[in-house]
């Protein structure tokens, strides 16, 4: 059985991993009280991804199991990457084709999405 | 690794893309209406949101040592921290049907009773208010569902069923519960940290 | 190829099996074993099978008039009803919900599959589903077409669109639960000695099925639910008219429907090379490349959806990265016809009618496949986007392929499944029969496409009506096919001669248990010490 | 019954006719794929049949056991996708083509509705369910949808796109041979679908003239400024003046700098989403909240009117874009088709 495998972790790991969550939960909110633009997203995006990853890696014991485990993690992530990506790439490239060329290269005209 | 715990990992993966569908949405939606999607933040209450969170961390946290009681046989142990985590699951739930009152009140239900206090956004801003509601209510569907595995764990704890020879149920329901947490570790930013507060 | 101890003589006069070990509507509808359950699902797909096929002779009756015969709106919710039935509760779940269901514990040396009683609970949600959309045709059907495209299905259509969707919404998580039940199987119950090398081709086909399932299901399922709130609500989610994006649900869409097709095909192809291989007396050619084949196509079919929208107004980029790689998941595919079609080479082919079944899948499934190319290049696509060019494609690769296959198997596994041999001159018979009437029906389609008649018309431009009739005529003979073999096998159960353990002289763990195999499959878990396929020692290894 | 068979049989068409300057190269691309299609499906065929009969079961044959030739995998992998490129790369060098309309091409606006075809001319001619474009002359069609999703497409020029509601789409041809043909709905959009069809018709220069005879209600900018001023648009949108509203002359397909910090070009789309959902974009400067939604208020013809009148407001624009214009064609019909 699995019994044999299984690495007990230690309380003060889970503490301190819980800790990290609480504080990394402090930062993304006061985070978003600065303003950086695009930043912000990606900052927020960053640090979720973080937690997420300390909660499957130590809370979900991904680190002490096995390689077809996370192979599995991975693939879900994969997967959902391949759904998000692709389909925003069809947004995100439509301009690139049918925008007009402006008239005058003014300023702004620059950066437009 | 048992076949048990392979499958529910298997289930995860699963669940992973339930919810991506709603994400994708979300990413297309949030790039096609940036302004409408910032002016909802005035509505979310950070407070809550973040309380809401750490609550929610907090079960994670008591879970995971439910586990380790589970694996090192300490009954007693198991039954408080699968109580604990219960209640933590349960003071979630209460904190979001409050915000779910407040935004009630506020008419800010999509589809029923939506009406926008700035008449521009009305239309996108109720996309936005959908989803929200779409996740965080899907997100609290699965909420419900784990309390009821909680429960169910919280009997056999009881009747002395678990040991160190057995505890997959135990694990199961763990990683359930802590998938759970994840999803919300991103709703929150993608929901109530959306605009830019001053 | 495994050490089983046969304990039970041959000349019991009736043996215990999994269909005789007990009696009573609560021993079937209660039951855990793989093998009942692969036997309800079988009556509940050919249930739907003929509710589809009902549909489609009677929309086809439509289309021998250039105006129609019935009105359109009839029309409209026949062909549409038709796709849903076939998609959802026929194809979906054909093969791996039947013959996979019944055969993957048996290949792998397990008793049953990693969860029995979830196993159960998929076929409930398949019925349950299945009422729902039933519900929805007897109401008086829908009319969106199986593809449930918003804003029509959303706002405009005042069809059955709610309970349609909810039943497909319900039957996908059969089908993930399936998917589900098959990995977990498939890595954690081998018999001893059963490496990942040495595992029948079946096995593989379903194992990337199964992945499948698991990965694309939920994706349709959140979409339907979308459009669920969407029809009722108003939340403007695909709703042009307040804000939403009638092309998002397009992507969501087909990020399922597209891998759907291969849920359809991949387990067919694993059906082929085991016929393949048994009625050429022959390992596989390139065991290596068509079990990985069965992996390429299962993560390359997830990146190649956006071909489906290539007129839509999709970006022009991604349009082209679609293209590109619908194009790349086009060789795995090809690697699989190749291999197959090798497998005959210096073999010893018999001509049986699982084998014919085989011929005509590998002809039909490689016209489809190919077809399939004119619909990857941008420009083709184009052209017959949303004609009958479409409908035969993929009728080539669902219908002639899959069906194909499904009969093949079919025949193949029934001396396993039931103990019994059907008439071999009439199922040959309706082999050819089927094979005929399904090129009259389909060929003519490919024309008529390319000229450009458009897919989901109840009446038409009279200069298609010739090869409209010849396409009608065709349908009627293919639907004469399909009754021939439902009533030999009916006939089969009942007073077919006994088949014995192993008829085809196959290899594979299930040859070697009696048939219909006992409840636990094995008396003990097999070891198994040889490769699969072992129909003698290798002589020749190249390459 | 056999002369019902002679009438079905005289109507027969196998290959639908080439009438535009892109049907010859995307004929090119389909013939190369049939042909490739017909070589690899007789190849397998002749495979299968040949294999079978030469090793079919005899007694006392055995089989013999192969393993598999990494060799010969590769090759049969690797030669025919390097065939599949040859068909990608035309199919996008043709798409491309067909994505990008040459500047002088007539416009033309379609509006989908069910079950029906609305066509406009810049001249102001209207008509339903059929279309008159000039031999030779390329024409570009701005499609708009009233309701669901519909598909234009005309098979002898093998052209198609989907009309989404909510946005404009649009697609190029150049008709090359005088004649009708069928135009059809090809996204299935509901009861009627298969009605939503009818001719287009493809003229010589002198025909076409004379079929031109203009709109009776003035030309789409006419109609278009007899509309915004019917709608009370004038009131702020000044000609000379800066008003509540921003200036529209000159504005169509310039840059424009909207108050949330991002720019978008001042096309058809931006030109249909400010009116009928005002305050989606505002211009950088302007209050939202002061011009009142028209969704619901102008059908999606309408709107092709006003645009068509804001783009008369900039003369810089190319002449073939222009609604006031008297038809491009009639003054320099093309003497050749492009391509």
């Amino acid at each position: 059985m699995s019994t044999h495998h299984i690495l007990i972790p230690k309380v003060s790991t889970l503490v301190a991993v819980w800790a990290a969550l609480i504080v990394l939960t402090g930062v993304t909110s006061a985070v978003s009280y600065l303003e950086l633009g695009e930043w912000n997203i990606v900052v927020a995006l960053l640090i979720a991804l973080t937690k997420a990853s300390l909660v499957a890696w130590v809370f979900m014991a991904v680190r002490h199991s096995t390689t077809l485990t996370r192979l599995f993690c991975v693939a879900g992530l994969a997967w959902l990457s391949i759904l998000i990506l692709l389909t925003y790439s069809d947004y995100h490239t439509r301009d690139w084709t049918y925008q007009a060329k402006p008239w005058s290269t003014n300023k702004a005209a620059g950066d437009s999405r | 690794m048992d076949a048990s715990m392979l499958g529910m990992w298997t289930f995860l993966i699963t669940e992973v893309l339930f919810f991506g569908g709603m994400f994708a949405a979300y990413a297309v939606y949030r790039n096609m209406y940036p302004a409408a999607f910032a002016s909802t933040s005035k509505f979310m209450d950070v407070i809550l949101g973040g309380t809401n969170t750490a609550v929610l961390i907090c079960s994670s946290l008591t879970m995971v040592l439910a586990v380790r009681a589970a694996q090192l046989s300490k009954r007693r142990d198991l039954i408080l921290f699968t109580i604990l985590t219960m209640i933590f699951g349960t003071a979630f739930l209460v904190i979001k049907a409050f915000e779910y009152h407040s935004k009630w009140v506020e008419h800010l239900i999509p589809g029923f009773d939506f009406q926008y206090d700035e008449p521009r956004y009305q239309h996108n801003a109720q996309i936005l208010f959908f989803l929200y509601f779409c996740m965080t209510g899907m997100h609290a569907l699965h909420m419900i569902v784990g309390l009821g595995l909680l429960t169910y764990l919280l009997v056999q704890s009881v009747r002395r069923v678990f040991n160190a020879d057995y505890f997959a149920p135990v694990e199961m329901i763990g990683l359930y519960w802590h998938f759970v947490d994840v999803v919300w570790i991103f709703l929150f930013p993608l929901l109530y940290l959306i605009g830019h507060r001053r | 190829m495994a050490t089983i101890a046969h304990g039970t003589p041959e000349i019991a006069a009736e043996e215990v099996n999994y269909l005789n070990v007990e009696h009573g509507w609560k021993s079937w509808l209660l039951t855990t074993d793989h093998k009942r359950i692969a036997f309800l699902y079988l009556i509940s797909i050919t249930a739907m099978f003929f509710v589809g096929g009902a549909m489609a002779v009677l929309f086809r009756i439509n289309l021998l008039q250039p105006e129609g015969i019935f009105s359109a709106e009839t029309y409209n919710r026949l062909f549409s009803m038709h796709g849903i039935v076939m998609v959802f509760f026929f194809l979906v779940p054909s093969i791996p919900a039947t013959l996979a269901n019944f055969l993957i514990p048996i290949m792998v040396g397990a008793k049953d599959l990693a969860f029995p009683r979830v196993n159960l609970l998929s076929w409930y949600l398949y019925i349950f589903g299945a009422i729902f959309t039933l519900y929805a045709v007897i109401r008086g059907g829908v009319d969106t077409g199986w593809t449930f495209y918003a804003p029509y299905s959303s706002t405009y259509s005042n069809s059955y669109v709610l309970s349609a969707a909810m039943g497909v919404f319900i039957a996908g998580f059969s089908s993930i639960l399936t998917g589900l039940n098959f990995i977990v199987t498939v890595h954690k119950m081998r018999a001893p000695g059963m490496t990942w090398g040495r595992l029948p081709l079946f096995v593989w086909a379903n194992y990337g099925t199964g992945l499948i399932q698991v990965l694309g299901t939920p994706v349709l399922a959140i979409t339907l639910l979308l459009l669920f709130f969407e029809r009722v609500a108003h939340v403007g989610i695909f709703d042009p008219n307040i804000g939403g994006d009638p092309i998002l649900f397009q992507h969501l869409f087909w990020f399922y429907s597209h891998p759907a097709v291969y849920i359809m095909i991949l387990p067919g192809m694993g059906v082929i090379s085991e016929i393949v291989a048994c009625f050429s007396r022959k390992r596989v050619f390139g065991y290596n490349f068509v079990a990985f084949s069965s992996m390429g196509i299962a993560v390359l079919s997830f990146v190649v959806w956006g071909h489906h929208m290539f007129v839509t107004g999709e970006a022009m980029y991604t349009s082209v990265a679609f293209s590109f790689l619908s194009f790349m998941v086009a060789v795995p595919s090809a690697i699989k016809v190749f291999n197959w079609t090798a497998t005959m080479y210096k073999g010893s082919v018999s001509f049986d009618t699982p084998m014919l079944y085989c011929f005509g899948f590998i002809g039909l499934f490689t016209i489809g496949g190919l077809t399939g190319l004119f619909l990857a290049a941008l420009a083709t696509d184009v052209a017959t986007h949303g004609t009958y060019f479409i409908v035969a494609h993929f009728h080539y690769v669902m219908v002639g392929g899959m069906v194909m296959a499904f009969l093949g198997g079919l025949h193949f596994w029934w001396p396993k499944i039931t103990g019994r041999l059907y008439p071999e001159a009439w199922a040959k018979f309706a082999a050819l029969i089927i094979f005929i009437g399904f090129n009259l029906t389909f060929f003519p389609q490919f024309i008529l496409g390319y000229l450009g008649m458009p897919r989901r018309y109840h009446a038409y431009p009279p200069e298609f009506q010739a090869l409209n009739v010849l396409s009608t005529a065709g349908a009627s003979i293919l639907g004469i096919g399909y009754l021939i073999p439902m009533i030999y096998f009916v006939w089969s159960l009942k007073a077919g001669p006994k088949a014995g353990p192993n008829p085809w002289g196959a290899t594979g763990l299930e040859w070697e248990i009696q048939s219909p195999p006992t409840t636990f499959n094995f008396d003990e878990t097999p070891t198994v010490t040889k490769e699969a396929y072992d129909y003698g020692p290798v002589e020749e290894i190249v390459g | 019954m056999p002369a019902s068979l002679t009438l079905l049989l005289a109507d027969l068409q196998l290959f639908p006719p080439a009438a535009s300057a892109q049907a010859g190269p995307i004929d090119a691309l389909y013939w190369f794929e049939v042909i490739v299609s017909a070589i690899m499906t007789a190849g397998i065929f002749i495979a299968v049949i040949f294999l079978a009969w030469k090793y079919r079961r005899r007694a006392n044959v055995r089989a013999t056991q192969i393993e598999g030739s990494t060799f010969l995998e590769l090759s049969w992998s690797i030669l025919p996708f390097l065939v599949m490129l040859v068909m990608f790369w035309w199919g996008a060098k043709l798409f491309f083509a067909a994505q990008n309309p040459p500047k002088d091409a007539m416009e033309v606006f379609v509006t989908g509705k069910q079950w029906m075809w609305k066509v406009q001319y810049p001249d102001g001619t209207r008509e339903i369910n059929a279309l008159h474009v000039p031999v030779g002359q390329p024409v570009k069609l701005t499609l708009a949808s009233e309701d669901v999703i519909h598909s234009f497409s005309v098979p002898a020029f093998r052209v198609r796109h989907d009309v989404v509601p909510g946005h404009y789409d649009s697609l190029w041809f150049t008709a090359t041979k005088p004649g009708r043909y069928r135009l059809y709905c090809t996204e299935y959009c509901g009861n009627q679908h298969a009605s939503m069809g009818g001719w287009v018709d493809v003229m010589d220069d002198r025909e076409y003239a004379n079929w031109a005879g203009g709109g009776s209600h003035g030309s789409l900018a006419e109609q278009g400024q007899k509309l915004f001023e019917q709608n009370g648009c004038s009131t702020c949108h000044q000609l000379d003046q800066q008003g509540r509203c921003p200036i529209l002359r000159g504005v169509y397909n310039k840059p424009v700098q909207l108050d949330d910090g991002r720019t978008v070009t001042a096309d058809d789309s931006y030109l249909r989403e400010s009116i009928l959902d005002p305050n989606a974009k505002v211009v950088s400067g302007f209050q939202p909240n002061i011009m009142p939604n028209f969704k619901g208020q102008l059908s999606e013809e309408q709107v092709i009117q006003l645009i068509a009148y804001v783009k008369s407001l900039s003369p810089a624009t190319p002449a073939s874009q222009q609604g006031v214009q008297q038809r491009p064609v009639v003054i320099a019909p093309r003497a050749k088709a492009p391509q």
